[in-house]
Parts: structure tokens; sequence; C-alpha cells
């Protein structure tokens, strides 16, 4: 499956599945398991992305979509984390249309770390300092027009001081 | 018979023999006097200015052993905060000369 | 751990034999030849930096360490601590006198002449030292000298003699000099189960790692103090740096602001004249 | 009592760059404290930045956002003089706002 057919039977399935909810929701049956609306569509926490472990997990909660690496997202981190309880992290791309930044740490008892809703107007580029348990694979998202896209570097993270 | 059993054979009773006396086990008097010893060096430690936190911890620990009853061990923890302490008054004796070679000259 | 012991005891037996050997010069304290070589030392061992760069410590070893920094200094964590410690300070004491009265200047950029050495008292006396005796000459409680308090008050009175080079003086007065060898001692002095020195890591490891962290230059280390630790994720005096290092080293600690400790300052400020001031600083 | 917000907004060009540092634990759950406790979850949930009553950045925080939480982006159509309004809330429902002029 190469890239494109990927992207385009993603569509397809997000397209089918939308036709799916609506016509559900016009039968008023859409109580049943109702469909997690995107918490980044709205502005109430993501308390379900948050609770995930896993990176994938939260994504999926957050979205509803799986991210592709992309070069035009520039994630900027340190190579060797300065202390895991202050991590500068900044993220920023050339994408357009973005309406969404995210930043999650792999190895974190929950990945998600923190989630940006940028507004029409708003610079698709965000800094913010976090915490990392370990050493582990920090990502930034950026949605834009709609689809995800990614970065990833690792950022090594132990204690610091000579024993004690 | 091979020499290997033949030494075996040798050390067979050796084993059976020292089995035989039981180890006395620490009393309370055993502990009280080794805790002593150990508190009394990590005293001329501090009177050094140079006590270190593993000898406290080694004193806590043996302390705690004997409130559980468990002389062999608290005897073992004094023993060996014992031992910390008189190294932590040997490194503060030795280190009144010693520190001069270290200086930026 | 009795294997432990033995190692540390057969290391301090080499140590003394080794340094048994060269003999050492007369016993006359010089302290003005041992800024001199202090920071001729420095500046040989990292030429690429300036004078004033060494005041930034484990930011000025390293070029990852220094960006992290400088995004940080963008907003840093200490302004919360500075904001308190101006309010602190110029809040009057119940009898309606205030610090101002206390200090020099009313405590404005006078941080870089302290620690000072008391003629009267024949005693070094540090800044928080001092703070806490203008807080009891006028019916205060002393603050600890290892929490908030005396960090944020610190962290303002450093704020106010950013820039201002240190100068700390040393009187003709045997016990300043006194004062000032018995700092060095403890400088150089192993201890702790580790039986490391200040010097062992700031000495002859600066720009090492220990761990995750960068060791800093012993040259310009208090220049930045207090200092907010994202390790502690709060404020830090000296007092708590040097009680800190002491139990990491598995040293016992002393009481903060005892005599070795105001001697200890008294060495590494003198040493460092020169260097502007820069704390409140952010640290790892 | 002071603000718990430090904000910085500077407008150059049609630009602003907007800086917040909030003063709060975030405390994550995952940490015990000197008697070996497990100090209870206490985080900023989301911070809302609205100009002229339209929301310019939402930021969601979970437990990994660093004590005294800083955060820096920029975004068009605010101009000198203008009012950014910053709210928090936490997981425990604890609140603070401001108000600051953008430079």
């Amino acid at each position: 499956m190469t890239p494109i057919d990927h992207q385009f039977s993603a569509t397809r399935r997000l397209v089918l599945k939308g036709v799916g909810v609506v016509a559900l929701a016009g039968l008023g049956v859409l109580r049943f398991g109702a469909m997690p609306a995107f918490a980044a569509a709205n502005d109430k926490w993501p308390e379900e992305a948050f609770k995930q472990k896993g990176a994938p997990e939260a994504i999926k909660a957050l979205y509803g979509k799986t991210a592709e690496v992309s070069d035009k997202v520039k994630l900027d981190a340190p190579e060797i984390a300065e202390n895991g309880a202050v991590v500068p992290i900044s993220v920023t791309t050339t994408l357009t249309d973005v309406t969404s930044i995210s930043f999650l740490v792999a190895d974190n008892p929950n990945a998600l770390a923190a989630s940006y809703i940028i507004p029409a107007g708003t610079m698709p580029s965000v800094a913010n300092r976090i915490k990392m348990a370990k050493t582990s694979n920090v990502t930034a998202i950026v949605e834009a027009g709609g689809k995800l896209y990614s970065a990833t570097k690792e950022v090594k993270v132990t204690v610091g001081g000579c024993g004690g | 018979m091979t020499i290997f059993s033949r030494k075996l054979t040798v050390t067979l009773p050796l084993f059976t023999m020292l089995a035989a006396t039981p180890v006395l086990a620490a009393t309370d008097t055993d502990f009280k006097a080794a805790y002593a010893a150990a508190d009394a060096a990590n005293k001329e430690a501090g009177a050094l200015r140079n006590q270190w936190t593993v000898t406290a911890t080694a004193l806590t620990n043996a302390k705690k052993a004997a409130d559980a009853g468990d002389f062999d061990k608290a005897v073992a923890a004094a023993k060996e905060a014992e031992a910390l302490a008189k190294a932590s008054v040997f490194q503060a004796k030795s280190e009144k000369e010693a520190w001069k070679a270290e200086v930026i000259h | 751990m009795r294997t432990a012991i033995q190692i540390i005891l057969t290391a301090l037996a080499l140590v003394t034999v080794a340094s048994g050997a060269p003999a050492h010069a007369a016993d006359s304290v010089d302290p003005v030849a041992d800024a001199n070589a202090f920071q001729k030392y420095f500046t040989a061992k990292f030429p690429k930096l300036k004078l004033s760069d060494f005041v930034n410590g484990p930011y000025s070893m390293n070029e990852d360490m220094h960006r992290q920094w400088v995004e940080k200094e963008e907003f840093p964590p200490y302004d919360f601590a500075l904001d308190a410690g101006k309010e602190m300070f110029e809040k009057p004491f119940k009898n309606g006198k205030s610090y101002a009265d206390c200090f020099a200047n009313g405590g404005i950029g006078v941080r870089q002449n302290y620690p000072y050495f008391d003629e009267k008292e024949g005693k070094v006396v540090t800044l928080e030292l001092a703070l806490n005796r203008c807080r009891e000459a006028n019916g205060e409680a002393p603050f600890s000298y290892v929490k908030d308090d005396m960090a944020s008050l610190t962290a303002y009175m450093a704020f106010t003699s950013r820039g201002k080079p240190f100068d700390i003086k040393i009187p003709n007065d045997p016990r300043a000099l006194a004062a000032f060898e018995n700092g060095k001692e403890y400088f150089y002095t192993r201890r702790g189960q580790l039986n490391f020195s200040c010097a062992s890591c700031h000495v002859q490891n600066p720009g090492q790692r220990i761990r995750a962290e960068i060791l800093a230059p012993a040259l310009g280390i208090l220049n930045a103090m207090p200092i907010y630790r994202s390790e502690w994720g709060g404020m830090g005096t000296i007092s708590r740096r040097f009680v800190t290092c002491n139990t990491q080293t598995r040293g016992v600690p002393l009481e903060p602001q005892s005599d070795e400790y105001r001697d200890l300052e008294y060495y590494l400020s003198y040493v460092s004249n020169g260097l502007p001031i820069s704390g409140p600083g952010a640290r790892p | 009592m002071a603000s718990t917000i430090r904000v910085r907004a500077t407008a150059n060009g049609d630009t602003t760059e907007v800086q917040a540092l909030i003063q709060h634990p975030m405390d994550s759950g995952f940490v015990k404290d000197a008697k070996g406790d497990l100090i209870p979850p206490h985080f900023i949930q989301q911070v809302t930045f609205e100009v002229n009553g339209k929301a310019v950045f939402v930021a969601d925080w979970g437990t990994a956002v660093s004590k005294d939480p800083y955060v820096k982006f920029s975004f068009k159509g605010g101009n000198k003089g203008d009012d950014l309004k910053i709210s928090w809330v936490d997981n425990k429902g604890e609140s603070d706002t401001t108000t600051a002029k953008i430079a």
C-alpha cells in the first residue's frame, strides 16, 4: 500500500464513517457507544486522550486518525535534557491551515503531554516546557487541513548529581 | 577410588564436626557493646566535623534490627557502622594535610 | 557494603602516600596570589570563554545546555521568587523599620560586597546571615537558610546588583586571613563516603558530565546565587547548595551558616573578584 | 495576592508574540512527598487566551507539563493597547484570570 493509497483509503474510511454517523444521528440511535467527539474539534478538555497510556492511542482519542511523518514539521528539542522536570520543547511548521498542535512523550506514564487549539490567524508554532520521566521519543503532531503530520526526536533524560 | 573421591571422604567428617557445634546467636549485650563502639567512633568523626550519612543509616538499621529482636543482624549493622565511622575519622585525619596537594598553584 | 569501605580505605591510603611527596611552600597566606592563580587556571583551561562567561556555570560549558538555558531565560522560573523578594524587602517590619535600614545604600546594589569580614566580631558575615540578623534586630523571627523566604530576599538583592563585579575585601587582619585559609581548606578537603572535595568536581572536572548534569567551574560559581534549580523545582540559597552538595558525597552536612560554610563562601567569592553578579540564576 | 499569571504580549507589525508563565505546582500524582505518600494530582487543565472576546489560543495540559508552566505563541490581528485576557482552570476546579495590554 503506497502512502497515497493509504491516504486515499483513510479519507474514504473517514467519509464512510462520517456518512454513517450522520445517518445514525438522523435515526436518533447515536447514543449507543456515542462516537467520541474529537476533542480537538471543540473546547472541552480532552480527558479521554490524556488518560491513554501509549502515544498511538492518545492520538486516536484526540484526533481519530493517524499522523504521517513530515519534514515540514520542525520539532526543536534538546539532545540531552538538562533536567527531566523542565524540558524546553517547541515546534514550528510551514504547513498551512493548522488547527491543532500536540506534544507526546512516548515513555511517560501518559503519552499526551499537551495539546493546543490554533484558531485561524494564530501562527502554527508553540514553545513550552514539559516533564519527561526518562529517555524517550518526543513527538510533535500538527493538524493541518484536516490531516495529521508529525516529527519525532529522542531526548535523553537521566538524573543528575553524584549519588546521595 | 579416584583422587577426587578420596579427598571428598576426608572433608566429609570435617563438615559434620563443624555443624555439630552450634554458632552462638548474638545477644542483646553483644549488640549494646557493638553499638556503643560504633557510636563512639561516629562521635569522634563528629568532633572532626566529618561524619558520613551512611554511618548514620547503618546505626539506625542496627537499632531497628535490635528492636525487632534480630540481634545477629543488629550486631552486623553496628559493626558496619563502626567500620564506616572509623573510615570517616581516618579520612578527616589524613585530609588534614592531603588537601594542600590539590590547591591550584 | 564491606568491600566499599575497603576500596575507600585503600584509596585514602594511596592519596596520602602520593600527596606526601611534593614539598608544600611555607604556609604564608597570600589571597591575591591565590586569586590570580585560581583565575589563570580556569582561563587557561577554557581559553575560549570570557571571564564573565564563567558566571553561567554549566551553560558556558556545553552548547546544548546553553540553548536550553537561553530558552528558559526568556521567561525564567525564578521570576516569582524575584517579585516575592521585592515585595518582602519593601514591606516594613512590625516596628516600622525595614531591611533598607540595615544595609548600606538601602540594600540596593550591595550584594557584590558580601560576604565581608566583620573586624569587630572577627568573623565572616554573609548576606544570608546579615538578613537574618536584621530581622532579629527588628524583633522578627529569622528565616530558614535553606527555604524560599531567604531565597526570595537574596534573589531580589542579587538582582539589584546584576552586572556589578564581585568586590570582596580581606582586611589586613590575621583573623580575616585565617578565615580565608579555612575556607580554602574546606574547598579542597575530601569528604563523604564518595571521598570527593569541592575541587574534585569543580576544579578537576568542570564541563564533564556527572550523570545528566554538566559540572560548573568553581570560578564564578556563586555569582548566580540564589538559583532556581529544575531538580528542586524551586529556589535554593547558597546554604542549601552547600548542604545538598555534602549529602551527595554522603557526607553529613554542617549547620547552615556555620563557620566552615561562611569561610568557604568568603574564599570562593574572593577568588571570583571582578566577575559580574548574575543572580538570581536558573540551573538544571 | 499578586496574580499567578505573568504575561508578556508584544506586537510587532501585525503579529503579536505572547509569552506566559503561570505559578502552579503542576503535581502529576506520580511523585511521593518526604514521608513517602503520593502527592495527589493537581495540575492546570486548560488555559484560554482571548482578545476582544475571541479565543486566539487554547492550551490543554496534562500531568507532564512542567511546574510553573510556560508557553509561547504568536497570532495575527492583535494591535497595541488591545486587552489580552488569560484564564486557567485546574483539575481541582481552582482558577485564575488576568488581563494584559498588548505592548
